[in-house]
C-alpha cells in the first residue's frame, strides 16, 4: 500500500488544478492516474534503513497502527474535499450566468460540517490517548541501559544487572552501536552531557530527546535479530548531521556471548609487534581522552583517561572493544569495508548474530576511513577542535582535534586498534 | 477633610469613575491592613493556613487595586476584556508550563 | 472636492517672526514635506508605511529565498560540498528567521497597514506615529539580524534557538547575540504596531460598521494583533533570559547549576505557536476577501469564519507543547496537548469548508488573484491534513524533526501564507498603484509556483517518512535506501522544484517591473469588488476618503452597486463603482485633519538599534543608545500636536485648518 | 542680594564643594581629587566675593547690554559648567576614572546646552520666541535626565543610609521617611493657605537632610555584619557534618520548586536509607551514574530527626602539592517531610579514586554505593 | 485603551519572569538560598511604601480631573518621592545581598531573582521619571489640555507596577520564608 497518503493528496491536488481548466473527462483521467500511481508506488517495496513504516519491535508497531489509522483517514478526507472543490470549480465557472443570490450561509450545513470533523477527531483522539499511555509504560521493563548523548556521538552504559538470566557483573560502556537482546523489553534512560540530542531508531520506537540534566525514558524491543539505523534528530550543533547510531538486536544466546566479551579487559599485544608500538602511541596520545579497560602504563599502574580535562562534554568513546563495533566517530563512519558492511546489513535474522559477533576482522577493516580519521579528524567530521577558537569552552575541545600524527604512528595505531576486539 | 469635601462636590463633574479621595484613602487603609496581615505570617505560624491565606490576600489585593485604583470596575467592557484576557492567558499558560515541570507535585 | 487645506502664499509672512524658522529650527518642528525621501522617512501616513513594509518584506523575501536555494543546492546530492556545516547551520537559521520575522510578518503588516483603515472607512490608524515607530523598529531589527553575516557569522542555532545549544559555550560567535537583539527589536516593533492596529479596529470603524459588519480581513488582522500582543512578551522574556546569560553571565540555562533547558522551549513555543497563526491568519483574511469577490457571492457563513478565526487564535495559546512531544514531558502533558492540537483542526476545517461553499453557486472568475486563493485552499488543506497526522503524538514521535514536518509547514506557509499574500498582491495592486498587474504573466507566475511548490515540498513528505531528519547539512548514501523511495531521487526532485518555484517568483518581480513601466491604468473598480477600500480613487488620496462612508451592510460597496429585485430575487446593478466614487467626491467633507509627519519614530528606532548593538559591543554604546531613546522618546511625547503654521512650505496661517495629531500617538 | 555675576561664581564654588564631598564619599576621602575640587570651590568663592563687592566689576555695562537688545546673548552658566567639566576631567585623569567620566558627562551636557542656547538665540529677533525654541529643543532631553538624576540621587543616598544602619533601625527609618513624605503631602494638600516658600523650604530641607546623611552614611561605610559577610562569604562553603552549621543551614527550606529531571530519589524512612531510580520500579542500593554527567538527586527525609545527604566522591590532588583532598558535597539540613536537591557531576570514574558513596550523617553503617563506570 | 492592552501584554511579561523565578528558586548548588538572605521586615515596609504611592497616585489623578494643578503637582511629587525611595530600597537590598555572597551569576535563584526584581525596579524607575517629567511639563505648560488623561495613563501604569509588586511580595518573599 501507499506509504504516504498525503502524497496521494498532492497528486490529487495537481489533478484538481488540471480539472479546474479542462474538462471533467481529463479530471477523471487524472484521478485514475493518481490512484494507479499510488498503487505503483506501493508496489516498490523500499529498503530504506530509517523507514518509519517498517516497525521491527513492539512500540514501533503500536505507533505504526496509529499511523495506519490516521494517514488513510487524512487521505480520504483530502480526496473528498478536493473532489468537492474540483466539482465546484468546474460547475460554477463563469458561464455568463447572472450574479448569484447573495446567500450568507446555512447554519445547518455549517454546524454539520463542524460536528463531522469533531467526531472523526474525537475517535482519533481516543486511540491517541490510549497509545500515548501504552507507550509510556515502563513497569514491565526487563533491562535498563543508560544512553548519554554528547557532541556528536552516543554512549551506552549497561549498569550491573541480570538480563534473561545472564549477569552483567561489571558495568559495560560502549558507544555508537547499541546492542540489545531480542524479545526483551529494554528501557533506555536517556540524558545528555552538553546540548539536547534526540535518540531515534525508527524501526524500534519513536524519538525521545536526550536533555542535559534530565532523564528521559524510552522503551524499545526488537522482535528479530538485525541491525537498525538511527540518526540524532534534535539539532545539536555543527556536526548534527554526523551524529548517527545503530541498534543491534542479538538473540539472547548471542547476547550472552557479546556480554561475556564486553566484560573482558583488553590485553596488551605481544611484545615487539607493530601493535605493541601502537600501544605506546596510544598511551602517549589517545589515553588523554579514550579509555581502554585493562591498559597499563609503563610503570604498571592502570591508565585512566581524563576526558574531563580535555573535552567539554567530559567523555570520549571507550575503545576497549572498538573492533566489536562496526562503526566509529558517532556511527558516522564504517569500520567495515563496503562489502563486509553489506554482509552484516543484509544477513538473514537466523545468521545475523554469528555475522555480527565476528566483529571487524582484519580483511574487513576499512583502512581508508580509520586512517583518514587519525590523520585529521576534524576534516572528516566538522568539530570544534581548533584550540584558537575555544575560548568559550575554557580551551576544551568539542570533538576530536587533529593530533598531527605521523604516518608511521598511524600505522602503529591502526595495528593496535585492530587488536581491541 | 477639606480635600474630600471639594471632591464629593465635584465628583459629578468629573468622569464617572466613582472614586472619591475619601474612598481611595479607605481602600488604601484596607489594603494596608491586608499587607500587615500578610507580613504577620512571617512572624506567626499559621500552619496549614499559611499558603491559602497568603494566596487569598494576594488575589484580593490585586483585584482591589485593579478594580478601584485602576477603576477597571467602572470601565467599559472592552477594557476589562483587554486586561483580563492578558491576565487570564498569563495565568493559564504559565500554570500549565509550570505543571509540566512537576512544579505542583 | 476636499483637499487638505493649506494657506495660499499670500498668508505666509507673520510679522512677529521675521526670521524664516525653516532655516533656524530644524528638528524642533514637525516635518511637513510631502515629496522626496523625507516624505517617506518621516511619514506617518499608513499607506506610505504600508508600502514601505511591503518593499522591506519583499527584499527579505528574496534574501530568504536565496538562502533557501543554497540549502536546496547543498542537499541536491549526497555529501553536498556547496556549504560548510557551519555555513549551512547559519543558512537554515537565517532562512527561517528572515522568512518569519522579516518577510511574513512585515508583509502581513503591509497589508494590514494599508488596507485596514481603508476597509474600516477611517482616514488613518489610531496612533500614526506609533505606526511609523513600529516600521522603523522592525527595520532596525532586520538590519541588526542580517548585519551579523558580515560581523563574524550569523546565528547558527536554528530559529528555535534551543538552549543550551544557543548558550555562550556552544554558540561562541556573536551571531546568536545579533539574533536575540534583532528579534527582540523587531518584536518591540510588532508589539507597538499591534496595539495600534487593535485600537484602530476597535475605535475607528466607520459609522454603522458594527464588528459583525466588518470585513473578514479586518477580523483576521485583529485576531493576529491580539495574538502578537499576548505572545510577544513571552518571547521577550525568553530573549531577555538568553541575552542576560550570553552577555552578563546569568545562569538561566546553565545545566551545571541545575537549570532545565526545557524552560526555553516552553517560553519559546508559548510564543512560537501563536506565531504560526500570526503568519497564516492574514492570508486567510485576504482570501476571505478575494473568494467572495470573484465568486460574486458573500462569504459563506461569515460568523462561523470569524469565530473559527478567533477560536484558532485562542486555542492557539493552548497547544504549544505539541512542538515538544519528544522532549519527555510525561504522558499526561503529551495527551492533553495532543487532544488540544486535534481540537484546533476543527475551526481550521470550518474555514476550509466555508471557503469552498462560498464558491458553490457562484459565478467564478478565474483571475490570478482567485487562482492563488484556490491554490491556498487546496495546498493548505494538504498541509492541514498532514498536520493532523502529527497531532497524534505517538505518530509524531516518528515524524517530528524529519522532512515530513518540513513538508507540512511549507505546505501551510508557502501553500497557505505565501499564496494568500500573492493573491492579495494581484487583488489589491490596482488599488495601491493604480495599475493592473499583467494577468498573463500572473498565470505563468501562478502555475510555476504551484508546480515548483509541489515539486519542492511534496517529495519531502516521502523523505521524512523515510527517516531523513531536518537540519542536516549533508545526507549520506549509506542511509539513503534503495528503490523508488530512496533519498537521492526525491532530494533531487525537491531541489529542482525549488528553482521552479524561484522562477515563478521571479516572474512576479518581472510582472511588477513590467506593470510599472507599461501597465494599463486600472479602472476604479476592476474586480467588481465588495468592500470599502474601493469606494475611493486608486491609489487612494492621502486622506483616504472624501467623505467618511456610513455603513449599512457587510460588503457595503457591493450593496451600493447592486440591489436585489424583490420579485425575482436577482441581483440588479444600480450603479457602477466609478459612479459611486464620483458621488463621494461630489459630497466631500469640508475639513480634513491629518497628522503631520514626525522625526521621532525613526529617531527612537535608531536609538533602540544603538542600544541593541551596545548589548553586543559594550556599555558605552548602550549609554549612547539610551540617551538617544530618552531624548527622542520625550521629543515624541512633547512634540506639538500640530505642526506650526510656519513650518509649512509654503507656511500657512491660523490653526484651525492645519493637520492635526491624534492624541498621545 | 547677590549680583548676577557673583551668583555664578558662588554656584561653581558650591558645586565644587559638593563635588569634593561626593568625591570623599564615593571614591577616596584623602585624595588629590578632593584637594583639587576644594581648591576650585575656594577660588571661586573668592572671585565671587570680589564680584559681589564690586557689583559685578562694572554693573552698568552689563545691565545696559541686557536692556539694549533683546537679541543680546542671554545670561549663561554653560561656559562655566564647561570649565568645571574640564577641571573634573583633569582631576579624573590623575585620580579616579569615575571623576573622569563625570567630567565627560558635564562637558557633554554643558556643550549641548550651550550650543543649543546660542543657536536658539539666533533663531529670531524675538527673545520670547527664542526661549520657546530653546525649551522645545531641550526639554525633551532635560526633563528625563533631570528626573533620572533625581531618582538616582535619592536612590543612592537612601540606600547608603540603609546600608549603614542595622536592619531593624533601617526598617524603622524607612517607615519614618515614608511617613514623613506622606504627612507633608497631606498637610500641603489640606492646608491651602501654606506659603509657597514654606513648602519649598521643607522640600529643600528634606533633600538636604537626605543628601547629607546619605553622604555621611556612605562615608562611614556599610554596617558591620555586611562587611563581615562580604569578607567571609559564608554561604560559599558547605559544611557537611552531622551537626547543624551556623550559616550553611541557616533558614534551610525545602523549596525544590522544579521536580522534573530527577535522576534518583534518596529517602530516609524509619532510619532506613533507600534509593529509587527513575524508570526502575524497585528500590536499589547501588546507583550507576554516567561520568561527567549532571545528575539531580532528591533527598527526602520522612523521619522526625533532621538529616542531610552527603555525597562522598573520592579524592583529588590539590594542585601540585600531592595532598589528597576529599571531594564532598551535601544538602542542607532537611527536616521531616522535607526535600532537598543535590546536583552532582562526577568527572572521574569510581575506578580511579572510588569508591563513591551517598551517606547520611547520623545513620551510620548505611550507604548507597555510587558506581561511575 | 492602548494602555490597557499594553498592561495586558505586560501581564505575560511579568508572568514569564515570575514563573522562571518560581521554577528556579529552589535549585541552588552554591551560594545563599532565598530564605537565607531575605529581610522580610524591610521588604514589608517597601511594599507599604509602594502601596501608599498608589494611593497618592489616585489622589493625583482625581486632582488632575478637578483641574487642580497645584494638588496634581503635589501628589505627583509625593508619588515620585515614594517611588524613588522604593527604588533606593531596592538598591540597598541588592547591595546587601551582593555583600552576603549572592552575585547575579552565583546560582539560578540569584539570576532569576535579580532579573525579576530588577525588571520591576526598572519599571518603577521609568514610572518615577515619567511622574517627574509630567510634573515638569505641567509647571512649564500652563495649558492643561489633555493632561488629566495623561495623568490617568501614567497612573494606570503606576498601579500596574504596584500590583506586580503585590504578587512578587507574596510569591517571592513571603512564601519561601
Amino acid at each position: 500500500m501507499s506509504h504516504d497518503s498525503t502524497l496521494t493528496g498532492s497528486e490529487q491536488n495537481l489533478t484538481i488544478f488540471k480539472g479546474m481548466i479542462h474538462s471533467a473527462r481529463l479530471r477523471r483521467i487524472g484521478l485514475a492516474l493518481g490512484a494507479s500511481s499510488a498503487m505503483f508506488l506501493s508496489g516498490c517495496a523500499s529498503n530504506a534503513p530509517q523507514d518509519t513504516w517498517q516497525p521491527k519491535g513492539e512500540n514501533a508497531e503500536k505507533i505504526n497502527t496509529l499511523q495506519w489509522m490516521v494517514f488513510p483517514l487524512a487521505g480520504i478526507v483530502g480526496v473528498l474535499v478536493f473532489s468537492l472543490i474540483g466539482y465546484i470549480l468546474w460547475r460554477f465557472r463563469d458561464k455568463g450566468q447572472a450574479i448569484p443570490h447573495q446567500s450568507h450561509g446555512n447554519p445547518t450545513i455549517e454546524i454539520t460540517l463542524t460536528i463531522i470533523p469533531a467526531l472523526i477527531l474525537s475517535v482519533v483522539g481516543v486511540f491517541t490517548f490510549r497509545g500515548i499511555f501504552q507507550l509510556a509504560q515502563t513497569n514491565d521493563t526487563q533491562m535498563v541501559i543508560n544512553v548519554t548523548g554528547q557532541q556528536w556521538w552516543w554512549e551506552y552504559d549497561y549498569p550491573a544487572q541480570v538480563v534473561n538470566g545472564v549477569e552483567i557483573a561489571q558495568p559495560i560502556i560502549t558507544s555508537g552501536q547499541l546492542v540489545i537482546p531480542t524479545g526483551t523489553k529494554v528501557l533506555l534512560r536517556e540524558t545528555s552531557r552538553d546540548v539536547i540530542h534526540s535518540y531515534w531508531i525508527p524501526a524500534l520506537n519513536g524519538k525521545k530527546d536526550a536533555v542535559p540534566g534530565r532523564i528521559n525514558l524510552l522503551r524499545i524491543q526488537a522482535n528479530k535479530p538485525g541491525i537498525f539505523a538511527g540518526q540524532c534528530s534534535e539539532f545539536c550543533g555543527l556536526s548534527h548531521a554526523n551524529m548517527r547510531m545503530e541498534a543491534v538486536a542479538l538473540s539472547p544466546e548471542d547476547f550472552a556471548t557479546w556480554i561475556a566479551n564486553q566484560q573482558r579487559n583488553a590485553e596488551s599485544p605481544a611484545q615487539a609487534t607493530l601493535a605493541d608500538e601502537g600501544e605506546t602511541v596510544f598511551l602517549n596520545q589517545c589515553i588523554r581522552c579514550h579509555q581502554v579497560n585493562g591498559l597499563k602504563k609503563a610503570d604498571g599502574t592502570a591508565a585512566i583517561a581524563a576526558p574531563d580535562e580535555n573535552v567539554y562534554a567530559g567523555a570520549a568513546p571507550n575503545l576497549t572493544h572498538l573492533m566489536s563495533r562496526n562503526t566509529f566517530a558517532g556511527a558516522a563512519f564504517d569500520l567495515l569495508t563496503d562489502g563486509c558492511r553489506k554482509n552484516v546489513w543484509s544477513a538473514a535474522p537466523e545468521e545475523f548474530g554469528a555475522v555480527y559477533l565476528k566483529g571487524v576482522i582484519a580483511d574487513c577493516l576499512n583502512q581508508t576511513n580509520i586512517r583518514r580519521w587519525l590523520r585529521n579528524a576534524p576534516a572528516m567530521k566538522p568539530m570544534y577542535a581548533n584550540p584558537v577558537k575555544l575560548e568559550a569552552s575554557d580551551g576544551k575541545y568539542r570533538g576530536m582535534p587533529n593530533l598531527g600524527l605521523s604516518e608511521s604512528d598511524i600505522d602503529k595505531l591502526v595495528a593496535y586498534l585492530s587488536t581491541l576486539k | 477633610m477639606n480635600a474630600t469635601a471639594t471632591d464629593t462636590h465635584e465628583q459629578h463633574d468629573s468622569h464617572a469613575h466613582g472614586l472619591s479621595d475619601a474612598t481611595a484613602i479607605k481602600i488604601a487603609l484596607i489594603l494596608g491592613t491586608m499587607t500587615a496581615l500578610e507580613v504577620s505570617t512571617y512572624f506567626v505560624d499559621f500552619g496549614a493556613f499559611f499558603m491559602p491565606v497568603l494566596m487569598v490576600l494576594m488575589v484580593v489585593k490585586f483585584l482591589t487595586v485593579v478594580s478601584y485604583f485602576m477603576h477597571l470596575k467602572f470601565e467599559h467592557q472592552m477594557f476589562k476584556f483587554l486586561f483580563y484576557t492578558g491576565l487570564g492567558l498569563a495565568l493559564f499558560v504559565y500554570f500549565v508550563a509550570l505543571a509540566t515541570f512537576k512544579f505542583f507535585s | 472636492m476636499a483637499i487638505i487645506e493649506r494657506p495660499t502664499p499670500a498668508d505666509t509672512i507673520s510679522l512677529r517672526m521675521p526670521v524664516t524658522p525653516a532655516q533656524s529650527m530644524g528638528i524642533v518642528r514637525r516635518p511637513v514635506t510631502s515629496t522626496g525621501w523625507k516624505s517617506w522617512v518621516f511619514t506617518v501616513d499608513h499607506k506610505k508605511i504600508g508600502i514601505m513594509y511591503g518593499v522591506f518584506a519583499m527584499f527579505f523575501f528574496i534574501v530568504g529565498g536565496v538562502e533557501a536555494l543554497l540549502i536546496r543546492l547543498q542537499l541536491a546530492a549526497p555529501d553536498g560540498k556547496i556549504l560548510s556545516a557551519d555555513l549551512y547551520n547559519q543558512m537554515f537559521t537565517m532562512h527561517a528567521t528572515t522568512m518569519i520575522f522579516l518577510f511574513a510578518m512585515p508583509m502581513a503588516a503591509a497589508f494590514a497597514n494599508y488596507f485596514l483603515p481603508l476597509q474600516l472607512g477611517a482616514r488613518d490608524v489610531a496612533f500614526p506615529r506609533l505606526n511609523a515607530l513600529g516600521l522603523w523598529l522592525l527595520v532596525a531589527g532586520g538590519l541588526i539580524l542580517n548585519s551579523s553575516w558580515f560581523l563574524g557569522g550569523a546565528a547558527d542555532g536554528g530559529w528555535f534557538m534551543y538552549s543550551p545549544n544557543s548558550g555562550p559555550v556552544f554558540s561562541p560567535s556573536n551571531g546568536v547575540d545579533f539574533w536575540t537583539i534583532g528579534v527582540q527589536i523587531a518584536g518591540f516593533g510588532s508589539l507597538v504596531s499591534s496595539i495600534n492596529l487593535i485600537v484602530t479596529i476597535l475605535n475607528m470603524r466607520a459609522p454603522g460598521m458594527t464588528l459583525m459588519k466588518m470585513p473578514v480581513f479586518c477580523w483576521m488582522i485583529m485576531v493576529v494583533q491580539f495574538l502578537l500582543v499576548f505572545s510577544l512578551p513571552v518571547i521577550t522574556v525568553a530573549l531577555v533570559l538568553l541575552t542576560f546569560q550570553r552577555s552578563f553571565g546569568a545562569t538561566f540555562f546553565d545545566v551545571a547549576q541545575g537549570a532545565d533547558p526545557l524552560l526555553w522551549q516552553h517560553l519559546f513555543w508559548i510564543f512560537g505557536h501563536p506565531e504560526v497563526y500570526v503568519l497564516i491568519l492574514p492570508a486567510f483574511g485576504i482570501i476571505s476577501e478575494v473568494l467572495p469577490t470573484f465568486s460574486r457571492k458573500p462569504l459563506f457563513g461569515y460568523p462561523f469564519v470569524v469565530f473559527s478565526g478567533a477560536s484558532i487564535g485562542l486555542v492557539g495559546f493552548g497547544v504549544w507543547s505539541h512542538h515538544m512531544f519528544a522532549t519527555g514531558l510525561g504522558p499526561i502533558s503529551v495527551a492533553a496537548f495532543s487532544i488540544a492540537t486535534m481540537a484546533i483542526a476543527i475551526p481550521t476545517g470550518v474555514k476550509i469548508f466555508n471557503w469552498t461553499l462560498t464558491m458553490w453557486g457562484g459565478k467564478i472568475w478565474y483571475s490570478t488573484a482567485m487562482k492563488f486563493a484556490i491554490g491556498l485552499i487546496v495546498l493548505f488543506t494538504i498541509g492541514g491534513l498532514s498536520g493532523v497526522t502529527h497531532a497524534v503524538a505517538p505518530s509524531d514521535t516518528q515524524q517530528t524533526d524529519t522532512y515530513y514536518i518540513v513538508a507540512h509547514f511549507h505546505y501551510v506557509l508557502v501553500g497557505g501564507m505565501v499564496f494568500g499574500l500573492f493573491s492579495g498582491f494581484y487583488y489589491w495592486w490596482p488599488k495601491v498603484f493604480g495599475k493592473m498587474l499583467n494577468e498573463k504573466l500572473g498565470g505563468w507566475n501562478f502555475w510555476l509556483m504551484v508546480i515548483g511548490m509541489n515539486m519542492t515540498f511534496g517529495p519531502m513528505h516521502i523523505l521524512g517518512l523515510q527517516g531523513q531528519p531536518r537540519r542536516m547539512y549533508v545526507w549520506t548514501e549509506a542511509r539513503a535506501g534503495e528503490g523508488f523511495f530512496n533519498f537521492g531521487f526525491w532530494n533531487r526532485v525537491a531541489s529542482l522544484g525549488s528553482f521552479i518555484l524561484a522562477i515563478g517568483i521571479l516572474i512576479f518581480l518581472i510582472n511588477v517591473v513590467h506593470t510599472a513601466r507599461k501597465g494599463k491604468p486600472a479602472p476604479l473598480d476592476p474586480w467588481d469588488a465588495r468592500t470599502l477600500e474601493w469606494i475611493t480613487t486608486s491609489p487612494p488620496k492621502e486622506h483616504n476618503f472624501d467623505r467618511i462612508p456610513v455603513v449599512h451592510h457587510l460588503d457595503e460597496f457591493f450593496h451600493r452597486k447592486y440591489q436585489e429585485n424583490t420579485t425575482t430575487g436577482e441581483m440588479v446593478q444600480i450603479a457602477t463603482g466609478a459612479q459611486l466614487v464620483q458621488a463621494e467626491e461630489d459630497n466631500a467633507d469640508a475639513h480634513i485633519h491629518l497628522p503631520s509627519p514626525s522625526y521621532w519614530p525613526i529617531a527612537i528606532a535608531v536609538g533602540v538599534g544603538t542600544l541593541g548593538l551596545g548589548v553586543v559591543y559594550g556599555v558605552p554604546i548602550m549609554i549612547v543608545g539610551v540617551l538617544i531613546i530618552l531624548g527622542s522618546a520625550f521629543g515624541f511625547v512633547l512634540e506639538p500636536s500640530v505642526a506650526d503654521d510656519i513650518d509649512y512650505d509654503p507656511p500657512m496661517s491660523g490653526g484651525q485648518d492645519t493637520k492635526e495629531l491624534a492624541p498621545l500617538g | 542680594m547677590f549680583t548676577t555675576g557673583s551668583k555664578y561664581y558662588f554656584g561653581v564654588a558650591g558645586l565644587g564643594s559638593l563635588g569634593a564631598v561626593l568625591y570623599m564619599v564615593l571614591v577616596n576621602p584623602c585624595d588629590v581629587g578632593v584637594l583639587a575640587l576644594l581648591g576650585i570651590a575656594i577660588a571661586m568663592s573668592l572671585v565671587g566675593g570680589v564680584a559681589q563687592f564690586t557689583d559685578d566689576f562694572d554693573a552698568d555695562t552689563v545691565s545696559e547690554a541686557v536692556t539694549a537688545s533683546a537679541s543680546a546673548p542671554a545670561k549663561s552658566m554653560w561656559p562655566l559648567l564647561l570649565a568645571l567639566g574640564g577641571v573634573l576631567l583633569l582631576v579624573g585623569m590623575t585620580a579616579k576614572p569615575i571623576i573622569f567620566i563625570l567630567g565627560i558627562v558635564v562637558i557633554f551636557a554643558a556643550g549641548v546646552e550651550w550650543a543649543l542656547q546660542s543657536w536658539a538665540e539666533r533663531a529670531s529677533t524675538d527673545s520670547a520666541f527664542n526661549r520657546f525654541v530653546r525649551e522645545r529643543a531641550l526639554s525633551s532631553l532635560e526633563l528625563p535626565l533631570l528626573a533620572g538624576g533625581i531618582v538616582a540621587t535619592i536612590a543612592v543616598a537612601f540606600s547608603r543610609i540603609m546600608l549603614a544602619v542595622s536592619p531593624q533601625s533601617g526598617a524603622i527609618l524607612f517607615i519614618m521617611i515614608a511617613t514623613a513624605v506622606l504627612v507633608v503631602g497631606f498637610l500641603v494638600a489640606l492646608k491651602t493657605n501654606l506659603k509657597k516658600s514654606t513648602i519649598a523650604a521643607t522640600c529643600v530641607l528634606g533633600a538636604v537632610v537626605l543628601l547629607v546623611s546619605g553622604g555621611i552614611a556612605g562615608f562611614s561605610g556599610n554596617r558591620e555584619e555586611l562587611v563581615v559577610a562580604a569578607a567571609e562569604d559564608h554561604y560559599s562553603h558547605k559544611e557537611c557534618e552531622a551537626a547543624s552549621s551556623e550559616h550553611f543551614d541557616k533558614n534551610s527550606n525545602n523549596a525544590v520548586s522544579m521536580k522534573s529531571g530527577i535522576s534518583a530519589t534518596i529517602r530516609v524512612k524509619d532510619g532506613k536509607l533507600t534509593a529509587q531510580l527513575i524508570g526502575i520500579d524497585t528500590p536499589v542500593q547501588v546507583v550507576t551514574l554516567a561520568r561527567s554527567n549532571l545528575t539531580t538527586i532528591l533527598f527526602r527525609n520522612l523521619d522526625d530527626a533532621q538529616y542531610r545527604l552527603v555525597a562522598n566522591l573520592g579524592t583529588q590532588k590539590v594542585g601540585d602539592t600531592g595532598v589528597e583532598e576529599e571531594i564532598v558535597d551535601c544538602t542542607q539540613m532537611t527536616g521531616k517531610d522535607q526535600t532537598q536537591a543535590l546536583i552532582l557531576k562526577i568527572s572521574k570514574p569510581s575506578a580511579s579514586s572510588g569508591p563513591y558513596t551517598l551517606t547520611v550523617p547520623g545513620l551510620e553503617g548505611q550507604e548507597i554505593a555510587v558506581v561511575v563506570p | 485603551m492602548a494602555m490597557w492592552l499594553f498592561l495586558g501584554s505586560e501581564c505575560l511579561l511579568f508572568g514569564g519572569l515570575i514563573s522562571t523565578y518560581m521554577l528556579y528558586r529552589g535549585r541552588v548548588t552554591q551560594g545563599p538560598r532565598p530564605s537565607q538572605v531575605f529581610d522580610i521586615p524591610f521588604t514589608s515596609v517597601s511594599s507599604f511604601v509602594l502601596l501608599m504611592s498608589s494611593l497618592t497616585m489616585v489622589l493625583a489623578v482625581t486632582s488632575a480631573q478637578r483641574k487642580d494643578n497645584h494638588r496634581t503637582k503635589l501628589w505627583l511629587m509625593v508619588t515620585a518621592s515614594l517611588g524613588a525611595t522604593f527604588v533606593g530600597g531596592q538598591v540597598y537590598e541588592f547591595t546587601a545581598f551582593y555583600n552576603e555572597g549572592l552575585g547575579f551569576t552565583t546560582n539560578l535563584f540569584s539570576s532569576s531573582f535579580y532579573t525579576l526584581t530588577g525588571f520591576h525596579g526598572v519599571h518603577v524607575t521609568v514610572g518615577v521619571i515619567m511622574l517627574l517629567s509630567l510634573r515638569g511639563i505641567i509647571s512649564k505648560d500652563k495649558d492643561t489640555g489633555d493632561r488629566p488623561e495623561v495623568v490617568e495613563l501614567i497612573g494606570l501604569y503606576w498601579h500596574f507596577v504596584d500590583i506586580v509588586w503585590i504578587i512578587i511580595f507574596t510569591l517571592v518573599y513571603l512564601i519561601p520564608a
